[in-house]
């Protein structure tokens, strides 16, 4: 292979970003989809981490990654599900069910999850844009899953669904103003029912993503809170589904700075450089927020923002 | 367009548990009428329209529309008749523009929403109505008036023959109201709708109704045309002969009443963080009630909330008796300064906690003898909150009982009895009587009054003209973040400042 | 510590005749890693008659070991014990074997000390960084960039020794080979380690191994971005069949079967066992199918030699990666020197920092 | 039905006295009664999850009371598993009292303890009350800093505190990883990275007769202080305003920027504490494993504890026995440890739901018995 020197942080960040964003990518969208609907739902770890395991387990048992990759969606719809419907009931707090669901699903995924940490799951494919490139790096930082692509192309739909389709407005009239949804026989409740699924089913790939193609295995360890730190990247996003995206990238390719400097020789702090996209994450946070002042485009009837 | 349609109610009864809200009521209103409907607080108005509107199933009773009967289950059975409601409160989604809100409100809203044919039928369809609306920009950044007209151009939009109007003009200037009346009057009179129109303000439903029923804790009192009834009869089917709160006489300021409070080149951020506000000078001398008018959205709220400390203030002073005020507590008791905000259960009272407690929350680290002291006492706080309870007559359940369970009136009332109470030597309060029937806006005036007249300045916002022009010594009108005109009363004409509050002038 | 050991006595010590011996894991039993290796050790005790086994995994290195270990002795009748993890020794093992003189504690890791430890207490180790230096042996074979690299957790002496070692064997094959190293700060974090390799891989490195407590998703990342890998703790080879070369493995059987011996026959136990590939502590996986001719003769001339003992892989003349010496000619530190327990360089070759 | 009862009581015959202290106990009880019946609840539906998977629930929740509260040892092993949930519990109910979610307490903890630690060190050589108590402010002090942060940012800058709080978690976690790594490592820590380890005469013993050391006792004094401070207090009262609704606590003058600095400085302070009796009593050291997630449990506590300091006592005890048993769970029933998980998530879930029963029971609220009547 060939040497090429520093070039391979700026490569690795983009290559990095790749790879490392796609699990933000599903959990992010789902969750804006979810809070524009005016719920938060916080258990997005839970359902990511159950998904990377439904994903897994149906894929050694079926031999199929796409099989996989639809149990994982089932499952995640499934706890959305749950937690739109407990949500439901009035007075109950949505944060804390989001937390004691994240703790069930990861209870529930290691419970069922242990017969399949040995066995191996055949990978979801992916698709080789650098083929034209001579340089190896190249070719292995634009080898491209197709769920990285399906995430790039579902943030753009969703950009545009919210703007020129029914289910869309509804979804944002929903999130802005329940009275007003009620006024026009809308059900809040159903609308975010489905929307808290369809973001649990998000969610659900990025956990396909990871137990299935990269760093594809399953075990107890393979998700370090992405599913938890997405949720975060939404508000940073500012519930904007291309935002969401750029953010997805920013954080991977933040994390893949780490073993990218090392590799060329920085290593200094490195737990530091670990901590780069959180440290990054806070400081943008910090910049872009201000007292006396709403957070533009937060939905109006989100908890955590009212 | 459509033609109206008759609507009627037959022997509407709806219980909530063991509390019957309505009972065995009856209204009937003709094709192309503007029907109005009275009544106090808690009367049972927005029930009945509810169950009208499909909203409330009632445990009893029938809707007949132009004559038949007709089943309404939900919001969509009424829908489906033509029939229509404009709330109390907006139900325009401030994040949609008026074209989102206007398509999304449609039942038959394509899957896929194709602007560009929606913008150019939307355009036609604007071309029928008396007046223009920007459609294109999100709902929360158009003015109050613009917002109920809307509200209004959706339910034609939408097709409907029949709307009710629940408290329509409450947020609006007098111009706003009557030329909004005037066009919905216009309406019916043209046979093109039939209106139903929930208010407390006699004097919009003189001038602008045909017909009116009169409810009293959920009972039918009256109904009649207007050409029959006047206010005083109005009045008694109301309230039946329950005594209403008068005003004191004004007493005259002193010629050297003491400025207490002063405001000089104040600037500060409003919520968009887009706009400010500047107040360049603002002085409220003892014995006086300085009105401020405007429509809400124009920098009203802002200058409380800098006023109360609740936002940042970028430049200028605020002085109170010549001390400068930063709305710190120690400051507030020192110079004797009392807020009451509007909407007192959202922004002066903890839902959640206690009566009791709410009516402590300016006294609770004190002692007998006012000195502050670290714990508090829980007993001291029941015995002054019956204290206060018993003078304000606020009526509750127990004194434990979480203050979110009042009425609007009874809330308003709580919050009167904690800053009315000592001494008072600046009064700063906004929209006290928004949403309250004329009973409860008397006696809460009266008080105010009171207050004034025991040497207190009082700086009173409000976005009701009637009540500023009964209380005020003088008037301001504030528009765009600024205060742009200033009348002593005696001078002050209704529709000049009307024209400073919409920033013509 | 009221009559506690007393309570239980009737309901569990009752259960069974036989030595209840009780394993404590830090992680999954079957990660593929450091765990599987103890538990697979484990499970050779299961055959023996009279052995009775009691094993927790997940267990954290916190007041929550001292309680496992207190609750398979109180609960469990257990009389021995091997807390496996490095965490778990000090203060943890110390404090239950103070308080339970009649258990047995035996944990991994080589901490014991005779002068300062109770006597109930002791180590087992194994000198694993030989099979490493084996490891290097078929990487500086089959790498074609001449550069390989190693994903460590931590830099702690024991990684520092593996990572060392790789090179030098690999060295011993090609003296211009480098081995870049790249640290992730964490036993275990699925999605760094395999950003590690793919930076590594980027950076031209063609043979891959690790220190990391489940080196699964290393071997996976590095196969499939067409490197060879040498595999630890575990045999990943079923992970990897044409990629993985060989691999240094624990051989944790043979230690726990001794001890096993010696408790049934009610014979006191070593207080410090250690051993290296030719005590069968470890082991290296079977070659792989890609293992070329001359990379299996110097693999197995090298562990022949190994197995005779005294190897030394750290000898002079050899400076660290700053420069700075570390053997003089003439001078030799064998796997068993207790200069190596504090080993604290990267000898010159290997790209990356202790710090 | 019950209500019969208790319109009873309430019927005009009864003394007013008594009559008061009846409504008062009815009151009290809907916390108590609800949140039980909705534990129960979770049981039967845990129940429910081990019989499809063919397990037996009575072994298992024969081996939970046996493992965790059954026997003198038992006992001591959820006691002392409890106690770092105390502290990490108070760091998500004192912010709660001011409407702030924060879940990043873990953060807290390991600063604390590495404060703790290195405070140890640098002090050895003075008498050990003054260094404990150094190590138990220095420990303080860096959590309060680090949750105080988190407070100054949502008042000042309208950072939500639930995402900066988790976002310092992990950095405070790469923050204890390079000190423990570098400047405050023990050269002699070889194999598991650690600070100096504290001098014996530093460590915190055990109370006598226990198992257990003396961080549980301060563990309960901080709630029950924490409770004083929220009930009787001005401070209190006044974050309760502020946390009932900003804006009325704004209008009284109420200096909410400090109350919720303050207050979530205090939090971090006892989630520091946590960290700190984890180096002083347990550990004798700051390393990596400090962040094992008490942090975490701290946050189900509380929510169980419905944010109330006294609650967190219990609600932490149960915990720590359901982590006490699960040990022997795993060993006897060959279930796997995550079954613990399970256990928690559903219990969480049930006294979640079981809030929308509030103020839904006649019995509990004295206001409408006479109504009824
Ligand atoms: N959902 C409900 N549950 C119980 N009681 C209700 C409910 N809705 C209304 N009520 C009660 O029914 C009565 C009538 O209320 P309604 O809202 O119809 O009054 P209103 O005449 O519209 O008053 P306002 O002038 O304040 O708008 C009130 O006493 C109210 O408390
Ligand atoms: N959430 C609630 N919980 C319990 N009781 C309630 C609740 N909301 C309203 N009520 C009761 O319903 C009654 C009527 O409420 P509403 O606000 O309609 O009063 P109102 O008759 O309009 O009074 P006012 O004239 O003072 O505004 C009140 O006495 C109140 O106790
Ligand atoms: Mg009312
Ligand atoms: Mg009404």
């Amino acid at each position: 292979m060939e040497d090429i020197g520093l070039w391979g942080v700026p490569l690795a960040i983009l290559g990095g970003a790749i790879r490392v964003s796609t699990p933000f990518i599903f959990v992010s969208l789902g969750e804006a989809v979810t809070e524009r609907s005016g719920r938060i739902n916080l258990g997005l770890e839970g359902t990511l981490v159950f998904g990377a395991m439904a994903a897994y387990a149906v894929a050694v048992e079926t031999g199929s990654p796409w099989f996989g990759v639809l149990a994982a969606m089932a499952a995640g719809a499934g706890f959305g599900l749950v937690h739109g419907w407990i949500c439901s009931f009035p007075r109950v707090n949505d944060i804390a069910v989001g937390i004691a669901l994240m703790l069930f699903g990861i209870g529930l995924a290691f419970f069922f999850g242990k017969p399949y940490i040995q066995p191996s799951a055949p990978p979801l494919p992916a698709i080789g844009f650098g083929d034209w490139s001579d340089i190896p790096q190249v070719r292995a930082a634009l080898n491209v899953n197709v769920l990285f692509l399906f995430g790039a192309a579902l943030a753009l739909a969703l950009w545009w669904g919210f703007k020129n389709t029914k289910i869309g407005l509804i979804v944002r009239v929903v999130g802005d103003s329940a009275d007003s949804a009620r006024a026009m026989g809308l059900s809040p409740t159903t609308v975010r029912l489905f929307a808290t699924a369809f973001g649990g089913a998000l969610a659900a790939i990025g956990g396909a993503y990871l137990s299935l193609y990269y760093p594809g295995s399953w075990n107890e360890r393979i998700s370090s809170g992405q599913g938890l730190m997405a949720v975060a990247l939404v508000i940073f996003a500012r519930w904007n589904p291309i935002g969401c995206f750029a953010a997805a990238m920013l954080f991977g390719g933040a994390g893949a700075l780490g073993p990218a400097l090392q590799s060329v020789g920085v290593t200094q702090g490195y737990y530091l450089f670990y901590a780069a996209p959180y440290i990054l994450t806070l400081l943008i946070m910090i910049a872009t927020s201000s007292p006396g002042r709403q957070l533009a485009g937060a939905p109006g009837e989100l908890s955590i923002t009212k | 367009m459509s033609t109206a349609v008759s609507v009627e109610a037959v022997s509407m009864t709806m219980r909530f548990g063991a509390f019957t809200a309505l009972d065995d009521v009856s209204v009937k209103v003709p094709a192309g009428s503007f029907h109005a409907l009275l009544g106090e607080n808690g009367a049972g108005k927005s029930t009945l329209v509810k169950c009208m509107m499909g909203f409330y199933t009632p445990t009893s009773g029938q809707m007949l529309v132009d004559g038949k009967e007709a089943v309404i289950a939900s919001p969509k059975d009424a829908d489906r008749l033509g029939l229509g409601m404009v709330y109390q409160h907006f139900t325009l989604v401030p994040s949609l523009t008026g074209a989102e809100n206007l398509v999304i409100s449609r039942e038959n809203a394509p899957k896929i929403i194709d602007w560009r044919k929606e913008r150019r039928d939307l355009a036609d369809f604007m071309t029928t109505m008396p007046f223009r609306i920007p459609l294109d920009v999100p709902v929360a950044s158009l003015a109050a008036g613009e917002k109920q007209k809307l509200e209004i151009v959706k339910q034609l939009y939408l097709g409907r023959r029949f709307i009710v109007l629940d408290e329509p003009t409450s947020v609006l200037t007098p111009n706003e109201a009557e030329e909004m009346l005037g066009l919905v009057r216009g309406m019916t009179k043209a046979g093109d709708l039939t209106v139903l129109m929930i208010s407390h303000k006699f004097h919009e439903v003189t001038s602008f109704c045909d017909d009116v029923t009169v409810l009293r804790k959920g009972k039918r009192t009256g109904s009649g045309s207007l050409g029959e009834l006047d206010r005083k009869k109005m009045a008694a089917m109301m309230i039946g002969d329950q005594p209403i709160a008068a005003l004191d006489s004004r007493s005259a300021t002193p010629a050297d009443a003491k400025p207490v409070l002063t405001v000089t080149a104040l600037k500060a951020k409003d919520r968009t963080g887009l706009k400010s506000i500047a107040v360049d000078g603002l002085t409220v001398r003892s014995g006086e009630i300085v009105g401020i008018a405007g429509i809400s959205g124009n920098g009203q709220k802002e200058f409380l909330e800098v006023l109360a400390g609740q936002r940042a203030r970028e430049a200028g002073e605020v002085a109170v008796k010549a001390a400068p005020y930063a709305s710190t507590r120690e400051q507030s008791r020192k110079l004797n300064v009392r807020f009451i905000p509007e909407e007192p259960l959202r922004n002066a009272c903890a839902p959640r906690m206690t009566v009791a407690e709410n009516i402590s929350f300016r006294t609770f680290d004190l002692n007998k003898d006012g000195k502050p002291v670290a714990w508090i006492s829980a007993r001291a706080i029941r015995t002054y909150a019956t204290k206060l309870i018993e003078q304000f007559k606020v009526k509750t359940a127990s004194l434990s009982s979480p203050i979110q369970s009042l009425s609007g009136g009874n809330v308003q009332r709580a919050v009167l009895a904690r800053e009315l109470t000592g001494e008072v030597d600046l009064l700063i309060v906004s929209n006290p009587c928004f949403g309250l029937d004329f009973a409860a806006v008397a006696e809460i005036r009266a008080r105010i009054m009171k207050a004034r007249n025991g040497g207190a300045a009082v700086l009173l916002m409000s976005e009701d003209l009637d009540e500023l022009m009964e209380l005020s010594d003088r008037i301001l009108v504030m528009s765009d973040g600024a205060l742009v005109y200033e009348t002593p009363i005696a001078s002050a004409d209704v529709h000049v400042i009307g024209e400073h509050m919409a920033g013509h002038h | 510590a009221l009559g506690l050991a007393g309570v239980p006595a009737f309901s569990t010590r009752a259960r069974a005749a036989a030595t209840t011996v009780g394993f404590i894991y830090v992680g999954p039993k079957d990660d593929f890693g450091y765990n599987q290796a103890h538990a697979e050790g484990a499970k050779a005790l299961k055959a023996m008659e009279g052995i009775e086994l009691v094993e927790e995994e997940n267990v954290p290195e916190t007041v929550d070991v001292q309680k496992t270990m207190e609750s398979m002795i109180n609960l469990d009748g257990a009389s021995l014990l091997f807390p496996t993890s490095f965490g778990y020794y000090d203060p943890h093992v110390l404090a239950m074997a103070k308080k339970f003189p009649d258990a047995q504690f035996r944990h991994c890791g080589g901490l014991w000390d005779k002068s300062k430890h109770p006597m109930n207490a002791g180590s087992y180790f194994g000198y694993i960084a030989m099979g490493q230096y084996l490891n290097g042996v078929v990487a500086g074979h089959m790498s074609k960039s001449k550069k390989i690299g190693f994903v460590a957790a931590k830099p702690i002496p024991q990684v520092l020794n593996n990572v060392n070692a790789f090179l030098l064997g690999a060295r011993a094959v090609d003296p211009t080979i480098t081995c870049q190293v790249i640290f992730t700060g964490e036993w275990s974090l699925a999605v760094k380690e395999a950003e590690a390799v793919n930076a590594l891989v980027d950076q031209g490195a063609d043979v891959i191994t690790c220190h990391v407590d489940g080196p699964k998703v290393v071997v996976q990342t590095a196969a499939n971005r067409g490197a060879f890998v040498c595999g630890y703790h575990a045999s990943q080879a079923p992970l990897a069949p044409e990629k993985y070369l060989t691999g240094a493995e624990w051989n944790w059987a043979t230690v726990y079967s001794m001890y096993a011996k010696h408790a049934l026959a009610g014979e006191p136990l070593p207080n410090f066992t250690r051993g290296g590939l030719s005590d069968g502590f470890v082991k290296m996986s079977p070659l792989g199918p890609a293992v070329t001719e001359p990379a299996r003769k110097q693999f197995e001339a090298t562990l022949a030699e190994i197995k005779k003992g005294g190897y030394a892989v750290i000898k002079g003349p050899l400076k660290d990666n700053k420069g700075k010496e570390i053997a003089g000619a003439g001078k030799a530190f064998p796997e068993t020197a207790i200069e190596l327990e504090s080993t604290s360089f990267l000898v010159e070759g290997v790209l990356g920092s202790t710090s | 039905m019950a209500d019969v009862t208790a319109t009873d009581v309430a019927a005009p015959l009864a003394p007013p006295k008594l009559s008061g202290a009846i409504a008062f106990a009815a009151r009290r009880a809907e916390g108590l009664v609800i949140p039980l019946a909705a534990l129960i609840a979770g049981m039967a539906a845990f129940s429910l999850f081990l019989l499809a998977l063919g397990k037996s629930p009575t072994q298992f929740f024969e081996l939970m009371w046996r493992g965790g509260f059954g026997s003198w040892f038992s006992l001591q092993n959820a006691l002392l598993r409890a106690t770092p949930l105390l502290f990490a519990a108070l760091c998500v109910a004192l912010p709660a009292r001011l409407g702030l979610t924060v879940i990043g307490g873990e953060g807290a903890i390991v600063l604390g303890g590495v404060a703790a630690a290195a405070f140890g060190h640098w002090l050895s050589g003075l008498p050990a009350p003054m260094v404990i108590l150094a190590m138990g402010l220095a420990a303080m002090a860096a959590g309060g800093l680090w949750i105080g942060a988190v407070g100054a940012l949502r008042h000042y800058r309208a950072v939500n505190e639930t995402i900066s709080s988790l976002l310092m978690a992990y950095i405070a976690i790469a923050l204890m990883n390079q000190l423990v790594e570098g400047p405050l490592r023990d050269p002699a820590s070889l194999n598991k990275p650690s600070t100096h380890p504290l001098a014996e005469a530093y460590r915190i013993g055990p109370i006598p007769g226990m198992d257990v050391h003396w961080g549980l006792v301060v563990g309960i004094l901080a709630c029950v202080a924490c409770w004083v401070l929220i009930d009787k207090t001005r401070w209190g009262f006044a974050a309760r305003v502020a946390g009932g609704n900003v804006r009325a606590a704004q209008i009284q003058g109420l200096s909410v920027g400090p109350l919720i600095v303050g207050f979530c400085a205090l939090a971090g302070a006892f989630a520091g504490l946590a960290g700190m009796f984890e180096v002083a009593a347990v550990q004798g050291t700051a390393n990596a494993s400090l962040a094992i997630g008490y942090g975490y449990t701290g946050i189900l506590v509380a929510f169980l504890a419905r944010q109330n300091p006294l609650g967190c006592i219990p609600v932490a005890f149960l915990l720590g026995g359901i982590a006490a048993a699960g040990g022997l769970i795993q060993r006897r029933m060959g279930l796997p440890d995550a079954t613990i998980l399970v256990l928690q998530g559903m219990l969480f879930i049930t006294v979640l739901m079981s809030e929308t029963l509030y103020g839904r029971f006649k019995i509990f609220n004295p206001d409408r018995w006479k109504r009824a009547a």
